[in-house]
């Protein structure tokens, strides 16, 4: 039983893309297996869970029973929403023998025995676990030096059910962007939320969240924002123009997947990091001297 | 010269090593042969039933009987014995207690033999056969003895006068119990011809017992390099010897190997399996209840460790199996 | 076990309780059923057992019947067994052939089913009568009570009940063991005490003299209790002196060696001032430090730490008391009683990251903010931020590491008292507008609440919240380089962000580290909050499981001065009424081994909490010191071979009674 | 300005509504709540909210269930679990938060808000392809927010497309959305008995 389940989820098949394709670039300069888990669903997201409970249970677990019955491997969900739902199901299966009952049963009916065994994880605990950061530092081959970093890690992989080390004072990505050579600024709001879905629904509210994040990057003079979440990536990014315009302040700033920052470390082609799919095309100025 | 003592030996469901120790007396089995006439002993010397049936009963001296009783032959064999013996001695652990042959009632009679002859991966896989206790040949009907559901020790099918414990009993045990009888001098019925304490009270590591004896890990033989002169406890290795019967002088512990338990509990421990599983969950020193579940998981097969040789003469006696159609 | 030498005579005594069992068992039945029980001569029922006449009825039945054994079927044994046995003793039966049966809170309080009711009183006797056929006579003992005390800690409350030990001038020994070089505690440490803002050291410095001059105190300072064996009146006691590389008996405490030492500047965190203020190598904690000796610290000295060094400080001696060369030394004590009285520790306010606390600059913990409020303090009484200037602002968070689930659950009861008291002090010293945040405000006690309403008069502002953080990311011109406390004002219903120059972190009270060693030590229980258990929260509050051994102070939970003044009192009353009684008896419900059947495998010596079986290397068996078995049975349980028992709970008669229920 | 009486009669309020929360998954420690406003401090955006998570929890306790069901509280919370984690009684309250939103979808006590419509439109999609292809998700939600967001949104769509991180044309779909369905469907009749024949269970397309 080598290497990992991967649950990509929708974002990664859409907007995210960069991110799933750094993603399997990087795993795959490291050796690591990702075995994407077959006909997966949706994980319910938090749309699911305000509508039905039990079946918000079910679409989670349901890609849980296939990884079970499988080789039964850690599942590696990347995207941050997908890392909270698959491990919150996994909790509320574990913890509530009534929603277990019912949802086992359902499950059992598309004879997807269910019995709690894999494990959730988030690659970047995965990265800095079980990779280890002496093998990622000996993979790095352009270090980053000169750059910048503002590490965001959103909410959802460090709460309720950490997908990363110390949720209360979290270090991963620092640790992350030591590997490979660029300087992590303090950035006191690393744990905020980004807005979530509100940026859709609720926009006036979701935009100024994005906003406060960008004002302090831009405050602490950073040349990039490193993210661990497609949809943090999204906010983040898509919405530096609007911002600026009612603004009238500069917040343009690219906004990264950890995995294309190391990706750009180990030296890997920015098209297979998706870097070109970015709408901020990144740091120009501190890689010039490396990219040449 | 007065008539020799008449003595048979018979097994029932064992592996033969009680038969090897016998054989193991070396020398000493002379001065036995000499000092008695064995009248039946079907793994050495060519007797048959019927000579054994012909004796006029209570004409053997003694009977020394090993091995657990499982099928209906054996019934019948000990139940023959019985009558024509004075005395009969269960001789080792299998006779004693049940021994290993004991852990088949955590089975049942069909789901051995759904096992053994349909699922177990074979080269033949898909045959159906299965023991018959009769079959139609040309020469007439066959028989075959019955198989039981439950495996019973020797003192649940007959009388019982001593027990030898032992997997198998230590020659110097057997020595010494056969020149009791020879020379009359015996216990009260029904003794175990053994220690009465258990075994620490012999074994040599025992001063090396830490006083306050607490663990913080379970660990199996393989995983640990054994430190010989250390009490195994100590060392996180489970040993029954503070549970077991002593006699055997700590044989296996000399050897290397910790005590399973062979010589089975003492007189006034009513359980062995409970009394040993107490006395593990005594002695593993873990505040963390989930740390303790830990540890404690890994006894791997606790019926398997705590009831190796007794589980047919515990307070359990066997598994109880769902209600077959 | 022997069988009963005489053949029973049992009378069955089956009390009516008024209704509380009448109502439900029907106990005429009951009798019927207990009078045909075998062994059984005599069976009757009463209304109140426990009364007068009912006593006397027993007494009568035991005269009239020639009974020998006796069982009483009525309440829980915790409230009358006492009473029924000495009933009985009266009769002239041995204590220890009585039984009683639990029929009230066991049955007719549990049900209303009387059917049901009565046959499990029925067959509840019937186990009892079977038990106590079985039992036997036993007799208590009695020790004599060594008249010396150890007091371990000399904060407030090891003082306080040290000095009220020795007053009593039994001409024994106090020996109070404080592991500082000096004693005082943490209250050596506050400048004013609340509710009356008296100064700590002006009431504090006194006893510390007293106890430093009293000719029935011996004081071991900068030591440590490293083992205590023995029981209740006689425990043998080791206590380490550490090293403090100066003779205690020279040092005249001149200072004169601090003078001379190489080191021109303190350069090393002073522990008395928790690092905020620094010392030499050699030095005294602080200026009126008890005993007024110097020490040093030997990961500092240059000659202790490298071996090379101009040891200016042994020329600079006048009366030689300087040695380098010192070792741990150990004495050994016999004491008859114990006072525990370790203290408490703050909570590390570093487990709350959401508050800054070493990582943000100006967040202090309130242990750190009583130094700077300390006129020997770091400031000398006036708190200041890191650049030099006094604080405009000023935040108190209450409730820091307390009642909270992630964290410790209990209120530390102290901090609301102690963040107004600090409000008003850094009002005082600096003009600072202080803003109190709090979940509730706890001022219960004799002038609390009016210290309270005194501070709430002179301007405190109070915000009914409890803080989420305290962050530096600005969102305004205003909060541009303070420190933003982000707290729901409950009671206006607004979210609101409060620029502070200074964050002081109302920690609470937490057990000391190194409880469990001490607890395991002395073979003490701990609540689930890790304070050390008192024996009964209202009856025995300062007494342990362990007889002879008693707490005081915040060892046993948070409280405040006069609270662990008052404990301490109590501790040491408890003490010297066991001393003054001179003998202590000893339940006879001890284990006793078989030594025919023990093998000597030891499983019992580790299980036993009270230290009570020791291995008898000659003849490989183990026994039981009497004395210290407190009779709880695991021994007992966990035996492999069946060769340990528990007098008065023998395996018969556990089993008999098992019988006798099923 | 409107006068309005704002005290609340006993029979006003719903009893069982603490209860009814406590005894869902993640509501039962709602009893412990010691009103200290950490989770409305903690929370990125309370300060949006009619009514605080606090005064949402002490609204739950006190039994007022149509101030709770119709609060635009319960919509704003994003789901980012800080008030959870920091809560010093460890109650769940982002869990409450969905409890409430469940009741309200399945009661229909929610305003014509976007986002209880946008979720009951992700549900749909997720319910047919078993997937969410966001570019659909997208419009849906422009057509529930109005066409001036629409026109807002359209320069952003425009860039991912540009970029192939967003497109009109694919619908990201299971292989075989019924397996999904099969399971979904086992969970259907629980609500039948217990929903009232007034209120159809809102959820998805049954």
């Amino acid at each position: 039983m080598t290497g990992y389940l991967y649950y990509p989820g929708c974002s990664l098949k859409g907007s995210g893309a960069p991110y799933e394709k750094s993603l399997l670039a990087v795993f795959s300069a490291l050796g690591q297996e990702l075995k994407e888990i077959p006909d997966w669903n949706c994980c319910g997201a938090t749309a699911y869970l305000s509508v039905d409970q039990d079946m918000a249970v079910a679409m989670a677990a349901r890609n849980l029973a296939i990884a079970e019955k499988l080789d039964g491997q850690d599942v590696v969900a990347p995207c941050s929403g997908c890392y909270l739902s698959l491990a919150k199901a996994k909790a509320t299966l574990a913890e509530y023998p009534d929603v277990r009952a019912r949802v086992t049963a359902a499950l059992g009916k598309a004879s997807l025995p269910y019995e709690g065994r894999v494990a959730v994880r988030h690659p970047l605990e995965v990265l800095l676990t079980d990779v280890g950061p002496e093998v990622l530092k000996k993979r790095v081959t352009r270090p980053l030096k000169n750059l910048r970093v503002a590490p965001y890690y959103g909410c959802a992989i460090l709460r309720p059910y950490p997908g990363v080390p110390s949720p209360q004072a979290p270090h991963s990505l620092e640790d992350l962007c030591r590997v490979v050579g660029a300087t992590p600024v303090d950035y006191p709001n690393k744990a905020r939320c980004c807005g979530g879905m509100l940026t859709a629904g609720v926009q006036s509210v979701g935009l100024r969240l994005v906003e406060i994040l960008l004002c302090e990057a831009k405050a602490a003079d950073v040349d990039a924002v490193v993210t661990t979440c497609p949809l943090c990536q999204y906010n983040l990014e898509v919405y530096q123009e609007r911002i600026c315009k009612a603004k009238g302040k500069d917040v343009r700033l690219p906004i990264l997947y950890f995995t294309q920052l190391l990706g750009m470390a180990f030296g890997l082609d920015d098209h297979a990091l998706g870097m070109d799919q970015l709408l901020r095309v990144p740091l120009v100025a501190p890689c010039a001297g490396v990219k040449a | 010269m007065a008539e020799k003592p008449k003595v048979a030996l018979y097994w029932c469901a064992s592996c033969g090593g009680c038969e090897e120790a016998v054989v193991d007396l070396a020398e000493a089995i002379l001065d036995v042969v000499a000092a008695v006439d064995i009248v039946f002993w079907p793994v050495a010397l060519d007797f048959k039933v019927s000579d054994v049936e012909a004796l006029p009963d209570k004409a053997i001296a003694v009977s020394f009987i090993n091995g657990a009783v499982r099928l209906s032959e054996q019934k019948e064999m000990v139940e023959l014995l019985r009558r024509k013996s004075q005395l009969v001695v269960a001789f080792g652990s299998c006779s004693h207690l049940g021994g290993i042959p004991g852990l088949a009632n955590l089975w049942d009679k069909a789901s051995i033999f759904d096992w053994s002859y349909s699922k177990a991966p074979s080269m033949e896989p898909g045959a159906t056969t299965r023991p018959m206790t009769k079959i139609q040949v040309p020469e007439g009907e066959l028989e075959l003895p019955e198989f039981w559901d439950t495996v019973k020790s020797l003192n649940q099918v007959i009388d019982v006068d001593y027990y030898l414990p032992g997997c198998p009993p230590t020659p110097k045990l057997i020595a010494n119990a056969v020149q009791a009888i020879l020379t009359g001098k015996l216990p009260p019925k029904g003794a175990v011809l053994a220690g009465t304490k258990a075994l620490c009270s012999e074994c040599d590591l025992n001063e090396t017992k830490p006083d306050k004896l607490l663990i913080q890990d379970i660990k199996r033989v393989t995983e640990v390099q054994l430190d010989l002169k250390k009490c195994y406890l100590a060392q996180g290795v489970l040993c029954m010897g503070p549970v077991t019967r002593s006699g055997c002088e700590a044989l296996c512990i000399n050897g290397g190997m910790p005590c399973t338990g062979c010589f089975g509990p003492v007189q006034e421990s009513p359980d062995y399996g409970g009394k040993a599983l107490s006395f593990v969950a005594s002695i593993v020193d873990l505040e963390d209840p989930a740390r303790a579940q830990e540890v404690l998981a890994k006894v791997a097969d606790p019926t398997g460790i705590f009831y190796r040789y007794s589980l047919p003469t515990s307070k359990l006696g066997r598994k109880k199996m769902p209600r077959r159609k | 076990m022997n069988p009963p030498a005489e053949a029973p005579r049992i009378g069955v005594f089956v009390c009516d309780c008024g209704f509380n069992i009448l109502g439900v068992v029907d106990v005429p039945a009951v009798v019927k059923f207990a009078a045909a029980l075998p062994g059984v001569v005599h069976a009757e029922e009463y209304k109140y057992m426990c009364s007068d006449p009912g006593q006397d009825l027993i007494k009568k039945a035991v005269q009239e019947h020639g009974l020998n054994r006796v069982v009483v079927a009525s309440c829980s044994p915790t409230l009358h067994e006492r009473t029924f046995r000495r009933v009985v003793s009266e009769a002239g039966i041995n204590p220890f052939l009585f039984n009683m049966v639990n029929i009230r809170e066991g049955v007719s309080w549990v049900t209303e089913d009387k059917v049901q009711a009565t046959e499990k009183a029925e067959s509840l006797i019937d186990a009892g009568v079977r038990r106590v056929t079985l039992q036997e006579p036993l007799e208590a003992r009695s020790e004599p009570v060594n008249p010396n005390v150890l007091v371990i800690g000399g904060g407030i409350a090891g003082m306080h009940a040290s000095l009220s030990l020795a007053n009593a001038n039994r001409g024994a020994k106090v020996h109070l063991v404080e592991r500082q070089p000096s004693i005082g505690g943490n209250m050596a440490r506050f400048d004013k005490t609340f509710p009356t803002l008296d100064c700590a050291s002006c009431i504090l410095t006194p006893k510390m003299t007293e106890v430093k001059i009293h000719p029935n105190i011996r004081l071991h300072s900068y030591s440590e209790v490293v083992s205590v064996d023995g029981y209740v009146g006689n425990f043998d006691v080791t206590i380490e002196h550490k090293p403090r590389y100066i003779n205690e008996d020279l040092c005249i405490g001149c200072l004169k060696c601090i003078e001379a030492c190489v080191f021109k500047d303190a350069r090393f965190p002073n522990e008395f001032d928790l690092g905020l203020a620094k010392r030499k190598p050699i030095y005294i904690p602080f200026p009126q430090a008890v005993p007024t000796k110097v020490l040093i610290d030997p990961h500092d000295c240059l000659y202790l730490r490298l071996g090379t060094c101009k040891k200016t400080c042994i020329d600079a001696c006048e009366k030689d008391a300087i040695d380098l060369e010192q070792k741990p030394d150990r004495v050994s004590l016999k004491v008859g009683t114990i006072v525990v009285a370790t203290g408490f520790k703050p909570f590390d306010a570093r487990r709350k990251p959401q508050y800054g606390y070493g990582v943000l600059p100006n967040v202090y913990t309130a242990l750190e903010m009583e130094r700077f409020l300390s006129p020997t303090g770091p400031t000398e009484g006036v708190p200041l931020l890191q650049d030099g200037r006094k604080p405009e602002t000023v935040g108190i968070i209450h409730c820091v590491g307390s009642r909270d689930k992630n964290t410790n659950e209990y209120c530390s009861k102290v901090c609301c008292m102690y963040s107004l008291k600090l409000a008003h002090l850094i009002k005082e010293r600096t003009g600072a507008e202080v803003y109190n945040f709090y979940i509730d405000m706890r001022t219960p006690g004799k002038g609390y609440e009016e210290f309270y309403e005194r501070l709430l008069s002179e301007g405190l502002k109070v915000i009914r919240g409890r803080v989420a953080e305290v962050t530096k990311a600005a969102l305004t011109r205003a909060e541009k380089d303070h420190l933003i406390i982000r707290a729901e004002d409950t009671l206006a219903g607004f979210v609101r962000r409060i620029p502070v120059d200074m964050v002081v972190l109302a920690v609470g009270l937490e057990p000391q580290s190194d409880t469990q060693e001490l607890r395991r030590m002395l073979n003490l229980s701990c609540g689930h909050e890790g304070f050390l258990q008192e024996l009964h929260p209202k009856l025995a509050p300062v007494s342990t499981a362990t007889d002879g051994i008693f707490i005081a102070g915040a060892c046993q939970g948070p409280k405040d001065i006069p609270e662990t003044v008052a404990q301490a009192g109590a501790a040491a009353s408890e003490a010297l009424s066991l001393i003054h009684r001179g003998v202590v008896e000893i339940q006879p419900y001890t284990a006793v081994v078989n030594e025919e059947l023990c093998s000597g495998c030891k499983v019992c010596i580790g299980m036993c909490p009270y230290d009570a079986i020791g291995y008898d290397e000659e003849k490989r068996v183990v026994h039981v010191t009497e004395v210290k078995c407190k009779g709880c049975g695991v021994c007992a349980a966990a035996c492999p071979t069946g060769a340990m028992d528990q007098q008065h709970f023998r395996k018969e008669l556990v089993m008999a009674e098992i019988a006798g229920v099923i | 300005m409107q006068v309005v009486r704002t005290v609340k009669y006993e029979e006003e309020l719903d009893a069982g509504f603490t209860n009814q929360v406590a005894s869902e998954p993640g509501g039962d420690a709602i009893w412990n709540c010691l009103q200290c406003g950490t989770c409305s401090a903690i929370c990125p955006v309370s300060i949006y909210m009619d009514k605080t998570p606090r005064r949402i929890i002490g609204l739950i306790r006190g039994g007022f269930r149509d101030e709770v069901l119709g609060s635009l509280s319960i919509w704003i919370c994003t789901s980012c679990y800080a008030c959870t984690v920091e809560c010093p009684q460890q109650i769940r309250i982002t869990d409450i938060m969905y409890i409430a939103k469940r009741m309200a979808m399945k009661e229909s006590q929610y305003q014509r808000f976007v986002v209880p419509a946008v979720e009951e439109a992700f549900v749909k999609m997720v319910r047919k392809n078993g997937r969410l292809t966001e570019s659909r998700m997208g419009i849906k939600v422009v057509r529930k927010s109005g066409l001036r967001s629409g026109v807002a949104m359209f320069p952003i769509a425009w860039r991912l497309m540009r970029k192939h991180r967003m497109s009109l044309l694919h619908v990201e779909r299971m292989q075989d959305p019924a397996s999904l369905r099969a399971v979904l469907d086992a969970l259907e009749p629980r609500h039948a008995p217990t929903a009232p024949a007034a209120a159809p269970s809102r959820a998805a397309g049954a």
